[in-house]
């Protein structure tokens, strides 16, 4: 991508009160991720106090059933939630532009097979499939990193091979054509660049997507049970009834209100970068 | 060019659009008459404001466009007085339009007697089966078997389509009728027929058509007079017969030169130099002085006024009258 | 038109060999031993005989392509096999707890559905407005919580701290309530679930039928019939909405695969009989025949429900339902 | 134009019967399923011919083939049958690679230059792109005085001003003009130009056409000007060529085409140019009103038949063959 088209789509997305708002809330969560070991005030993994014990000053958010610091447990979250997320959702996304430039740019016979496995992945209902998947596998990380990329390139796969295709057939395309480009030369200098920023929107909304998932599975129990996402919290405070006594307020509100900011600042990000990219949604909002 | 008798009548019509980076004055101060089986040809380039002129007749101006000030005299009623509600029992009925892409302007999950009907029922007291019937004869006239009236718009080619805007036009017997580039994109021999059932339609009812197009020969060939628009304003208006031989405005010059023709003595053909103002910061005076040869002094300060030449022609040229004593600005 | 069904019923016939397909090979190729996968964790505690009468049962001496003929054979039948853990038919444990998920599933559909619609035409109407942001964000912020978490949090609200609905379940337990009584209660215990199904789906409807109504009401069929002097409701109702209807239908599709993907999570919660909560509790106890089977139900319900929507949709689009002559 | 047939190799281009059939495109199983699947040729056995420096013009309407014969020559798509020899080579037997150098020497402006050109771009990448694909400049600099020469003969000046500019930052006729100078800075023998003024201001278009014409002759240029407009065509070729749903059905020297046509279309087609009045007045003798989809018919009769306004003979069972009926002037009608 050339910088002034780099620069342009900056000042657009500048302007998108939605994506301010979106970066922002993204770069708080980076800052928690990259320094957790210094901002939680105990080791997530020690037990530290009393189980069951209430917010105190001692334990901001009190302490679970085995008398871990909660605060702590949720500051380390973000990075299995938000790295397991990302990771995922980085590898659906290579997958899916891979299929989608191929399927687009090649047609025929290809695209035809590429996006028969599309529609079949897209129709199967996804929840119940990874449980199958995870339950099958095994709970770790990369599996519910397997699990979770399975499912989701299909989607962005879909979306930038109709950009593939629209683009093959734009005048600038076929004008480079005509003067003798190699396929590899209108690939790299015409396709490419074309397809990447939305590329780049697909992945951080794919994102939103994994977090949410992945806190599903862990919630049910499919995660690693070992290793703190934000899901199995929400996993041992169901299964420990917290929701039935005042505890819900300190157990189960912060976790679920971490996912939906982290779910939000991507969903705002994406969105507006969409918008900014591509020109047939400007005007959505 | 008399008033009297007109059917519409424009004085001073204005339409800005209103956006971010300010005021888009599409239309400025146009004045202009229609007579009863007139045919007029709107004409200037993409842009220019013709389209906006146009839609400001049946004041169907959307945000953030605006109709900023003039009068709109249609059969002796002022149009700018009436409600959104009045107006549209005066649309249609009175004035009616032919969009330019027929391919869009039908509703794709309605048949297309479903939607000549109800623009017959939403003006007239008539029973369901009455407007049916009209429907067909209204098809029939345009050349569309009866039978086709339970078809779906897609079941149709452009040519067809358009015609069936034609017919769904002609539904409330309109006395003005504005047709909006409504051949563009048709094939020439299209293009043809579409506008012959027009020009014979005109004729056998007696309609007043506003034809806007890009396409000056055509307009010359097939309109009684025509008004040539340049950055939003009327810069000349005159009878269409002879008008080749005689423009007497330097952008009608122009626009004349710039047209290859297809008999006679091959002539090179000039573009005009610079391109259409824009039209938020336009310039100052004339609007076209900055790409007018013969441009003076003046022609940057003092916008000049539309005004009645010698051979009953009006132009908005600061030396108008040289040009009109012309006579050999183009064989 | 028949075309378009026949490609439409192929498409799907398709669909189904791969997912019957996965539910066979999906154990046989997962790293380990098939005869734990199909036996249970527990296949180690038992004997050699009792192992190898499993093994035989399921056929796992056999070539991996006579097992996949009686597979298909015993799923023909209507056999899915025998659950691990509670000894009886899968088939049957599903038949029993289906109607409730459908109920719940059905329900939601309807309510996101018809809301999504409602709201994004007002909010299309109000563009720009203070109201349309406002509504915008508020759905974003929505659909952006985990629905289980929101379940989570309208029980320890509504049921547990306000004490207005139960806490969960499909009926009052120890309570034979017939006729109106009984409607009466399982609509009490369906509030809560439908409504956070509702909100999971909820945005994604309202998002789309606001741009779909957008779209519609900039195109030049909407711009004719103002043109032609109808009446705004005129407009909106009968030219606009019907056409921005269209990619609502499409929707309405894909939301059916993601209700029952949300059932799960959203009856565990509730603790819903359906057989989402059964296939929570097959995964946890690793029970895969129980699992597999819900899968399978799962996904031909949901491939069932897209077939159908797409022999219906036609209907509301001519150009799919008479195709033109032409191209 | 010589006998159709005749492989002759005195011509920079020579057409011999080419066709181009496309298929309906759905996918293969429903295909399978289906029987009502319906070719289309959109291109159906054309002949012609252009000598080295000569101007063509091919005239038809939308849909008539005029477009994908330009894709055809270029070998953007592939020929179903028939025969491309461009100074002396068979185009279509060539492969990918071994047409490289070939495209070099023909190149092609598009219609509309707000799409053929890449937005993400500067003038001056776009216009070396070729000068890149072909390695045809030694480094960078000799790159960049050779577009600062083209930028200057094609019109687009002072250089330094729009080197730097984006697609979007350029008027319709720059950027027409820019795309000109992409297709020649690679100094082509063959130009196609197709519908090269018909996105673009009336004001702007002779502009365009003059510098077309100019480089034309200062570069000796052959070149196929693809339009629907006759007017056009008379201003800018030679020969014009009359194209009729996938047909050619009259071809000459333009003043006799235009001043003595003989088929049917093409006597409606001027008519149509010269007067819109009298052709109405004269409409019946001219075509027959019909709804002008193109309908696909059967092979072996004239596509012309069912518009045709004169007694069909043999027209509906015998495809007429191109005949000369005067130098240089060849008609396909069977009432010649």
């Amino acid at each position: 991508m050339s910088t002034s088209r780099l620069r342009e789509i900056l000042k657009t997305f500048r302007r998108n009160p939605l994506g301010v708002v979106g970066v922002s809330i993204l770069c708080a969560f980076l800052f928690v991720t990259v320094f957790a070991d210094v901002i939680s005030p105990y080791d997530p993994y020690e037990r530290v106090g009393k189980p069951f014990e209430k917010p105190s000053t001692t334990h901001l958010l009190g302490t679970n059933d085995i008398g871990q610091d909660l605060l702590s447990e949720m500051i380390h979250g973000a990075r299995i939630s938000l790295g397991l997320g990302f990771v995922a959702a980085t590898i659906a996304m290579t997958i899916g532009t891979v299929v989608g430039v191929v399927a687009g740019y090649a047609g025929g016979i290809v695209d035809t097979i590429l996006m028969r496995m599309v529609d079949i992945v897209l129709v199967i209902p996804f929840l119940p499939l990874m449980i199958l998947l995870a339950a099958l596998l095994g709970p770790s990380f990369w599996n519910l990193v397997l699990v979770l990329s399975v499912i989701i390139w299909a989607r962005p796969a879909r979306v930038i091979r109709a950009q593939v295709l629209s683009l093959k057939e734009r005048g600038h395309v076929v004008a480079a054509r005509s003067t003798g480009g190699t396929v590899a030369h209108i690939l790299f200098h015409h396709v490419i660049p074309a397809v990447l920023p939305l590329s780049l929107a697909q992945l951080i909304l794919a994102t939103r997507t994994t977090i949410l998932i992945e806190a599903s599975l862990s919630f049910l129990g499919l995660g690693d049970p070992i290793s703190k996402s934000w899901g199995t919290i929400l996993y041992y405070a169901q299964a420990r009834s917290a929701f039935l006594t005042g505890a819900w307020l300190w157990w189960i509100l912060p976790p679920g209100l971490l996912i939906s900011a982290a779910v939000l600042g991507f969903a705002f990000t994406g969105y507006a970068l969409e918008e900014t990219v591509n020109p047939r949604l400007r005007g959505r909002r | 060019m008399t008033e009297i008798g007109a059917l519409l009548k424009l004085r001073d019509v204005s339409t800005s659009f209103f956006i971010d980076q300010g005021e888009v004055k599409a239309v400025s101060d146009v004045s202009l008459a229609v007579r009863r089986g007139e045919m007029i040809g709107l004409v200037g380039e993409s842009g220019c404001g013709k389209t906006t002129l146009g839609l400001s007749i049946m004041k169907l101006i959307d945000a953030p466009g605006r109709i900023i000030g003039g009068e709109i005299w249609l059969n002796g009623v002022d149009l700018m007085q009436k409600t959104e509600k009045e107006m549209r029992r005066i649309r249609w009925k009175d004035v009616a339009l032919i969009p330019q892409s027929a391919m869009n302007a039908l509703n794709p999950v309605f048949k297309i007697g479903q939607q000549i009907v109800e623009s017959i029922r939403a003006h007239e007291r008539v029973t369901t089966k009455a407007a049916w019937s009209r429907t067909k004869e209204l098809l029939d006239m345009v050349g569309i078997k009866a039978e086709r009236v339970r078809d779906y718009p897609h079941e149709f080619s452009g040519g067809m389509k358009q015609r069936v805007s034609i017919a769904m036009a002609l539904a409330c017997s309109p006395e003005l009728l504005l047709s909006d580039e409504s051949t563009t994109g048709l094939d020439v021999m299209t293009e043809a027929q579409v506008l012959g059932l027009i020009n014979e339609l005109q004729s056998s009812l007696r309609m007043a058509v506003i034809l806007i197009s890009h396409d000056l020969p055509l307009v010359l060939d097939i309109s009684d007079s025509l008004a040539i628009i340049y950055a939003g304003k009327l810069v000349e208006l005159a009878e269409a017969k002879g008008f080749a031989a005689r423009p007497v405005h330097p952008y009608s010059q122009g626009l004349i030169h710039s047209i290859p023709r297809i008999h006679g003595e091959q002539e090179t053909c000039e573009s005009i130099p610079g391109s259409p103002p824009d039209l938020i910061h336009p310039p100052e005076g004339c609007k076209f002085h900055p790409r007018c040869a013969f441009a003076e002094p003046v022609c940057g300060e003092d916008e000049p006024e539309l005004l009645e030449q010698a051979d009953g022609r009006l132009a908005a040229c600061h030396f108008a009258e040289r040009f009109g004593g012309r006579g050999d600005v183009q064989s | 038109m028949r075309k378009f069904l026949l490609g439409k019923i192929l498409q799907y016939a398709i669909v189904m060999a791969v997912v019957v397909s996965l539910n066979f090979l999906l154990p046989r190729l997962m790293p380990g031993t098939p005869i734990e996968m199909l036996g249970g964790e527990g296949v180690w505690l038992l004997s050699q005989a009792e192992r190898d009468a499993i093994t035989a049962k399921h056929g796992l001496d056999k070539s991996l392509g006579q097992q996949y003929i009686q597979y298909l054979a015993n799923l023909f039948r209507g056999e899915l096999g025998h659950s691990y853990n509670w000894g009886q038919p899968v088939g049957q444990m599903i038949a029993k707890r289906l109607p409730w998920t459908l109920l719940l599933t059905g329900t939601a559909l309807i309510l996101s559905t018809s809301f999504g619609i409602l709201l994004g035409t007002f909010a299309s109407w109000r563009r720009g407005k203070k109201s349309d942001i406002l509504s915008i964000s508020a759905s974003m912020t929505v659909s952006s919580m985990p629905s289980f978490w929101l379940g989570m949090v309208l029980v320890a609200i509504f049921a547990v701290q306000l004490k207005l609905l139960p806490v969960f379940g499909a009926r009052s337990p120890w309570t034979d309530y017939t006729g109106f009584r009984l409607v009466l209660d399982v609509l009490e215990h369906l509030i809560l679930p439908v409504t956070s199904l509702v909100l999971l789906t909820l945005s994604g409807n309202f998002l789309l039928m606001r741009y779909s109504m957008l779209d519609v009401l900039g195109s030049d069929y909407v711009f004719m019939a103002r043109a032609k002097g109808m009446t705004e409701g005129a407009v909106v109702y009968r030219h606009a909405m019907r056409n921005a209807l269209l990619p609502m239908a499409t929707a309405f599709m894909l939301n059916v695969g993601f209700m029952f993907s949300g059932a799960i999570v959203t009856e565990t919660v509730f603790a819903y009989p359906g057989v989402g909560r059964m296939m929570y509790e097959a995964a946890l106890a690793r029970d895969y025949p129980l699992l597999q089977g819900a899968f399978l139900v799962i996904s031909i319900t949901v491939i069932g429900a897209n077939l159908l929507s797409d022999f219906l949709y036609p209907l509301l689009d001519p150009r799919v339902r008479r195709p033109s002559r032409e191209h | 134009m010589s006998n159709p047939k005749a492989v002759t190799h005195d011509h920079l281009v020579d057409v011999i019967d080419l066709k181009k059939v496309f298929e309906t495109r759905s996918g293969m199983l429903t295909r399978a399923f289906s029987r009502d699947r319906q070719p289309v040729r959109a291109v159906d056995g054309i002949t012609f011919h252009i000598d080295a420096g000569e101007g063509l013009g091919l005239i038809g309407e939308s849909g008539c083939g005029k477009t994908t014969t330009a894709m055809l020559l270029l070998r953007l798509i592939d020929p179903t049958a028939g025969q491309i020899l461009f100074d002396g080579l068979d185009l279509t037997s060539m492969n990918t690679r071994e047409l490289r150098p070939v495209r070099r020497r023909i190149q092609m402006v598009f219609q509309d230059p707000y799409e053929s050109l890449n937005p993400g771009k500067t003038v001056s990448s776009l216009i070396g792109e070729p000068l890149v694909v072909h390695r045809l400049t030694s480094g960078r600099r000799d790159r960049e005085s050779r577009i600062a020469e083209i930028m200057e003969q094609i019109g687009l000046v002072p250089t330094e001003e729009y080197l730097k500019r984006f697609p979007h930052q350029l008027s319709g006729g720059q950027r027409q003009r820019a795309a000109i100078a992409r297709a020649l800075v690679l100094e082509p023998v063959f130009l196609i130009a197709d519908e090269p003024t018909s996105m673009l201001d009336v004001s702007v278009r002779a502009g365009i056409l003059n510098l077309l014409q100019g480089l034309r002759d200062e570069m000796h240029l052959a070149s196929l000007f693809i339009t629907h407009d006759l007017a056009l065509a008379r201003y800018m070729c030679e020969r014009i060529a009359v194209l009729y749903n996938g047909k050619i059905v009259e071809t000459g020297e333009r003043e006799e085409l235009l001043t003595n046509p003989i088929h049917p279309y093409t006597r409606a087609l001027i008519a149509v140019a010269s007067s819109l009045s009298d052709f109405w007045a004269r409409k019946q003798e001219m075509i027959t009103e019909l709804d002008t989809d193109w309908i696909q018919l059967p092979e072996g009769c004239c596509r012309f038949h069912p518009r045709c306004p004169h007694e069909h003979g043999d027209c509906e069972n015998r495809e007429p063959d191109l005949v000369e009926v005067g130098p240089k002037h060849w008609v396909a009608c069977h009432r010649t």
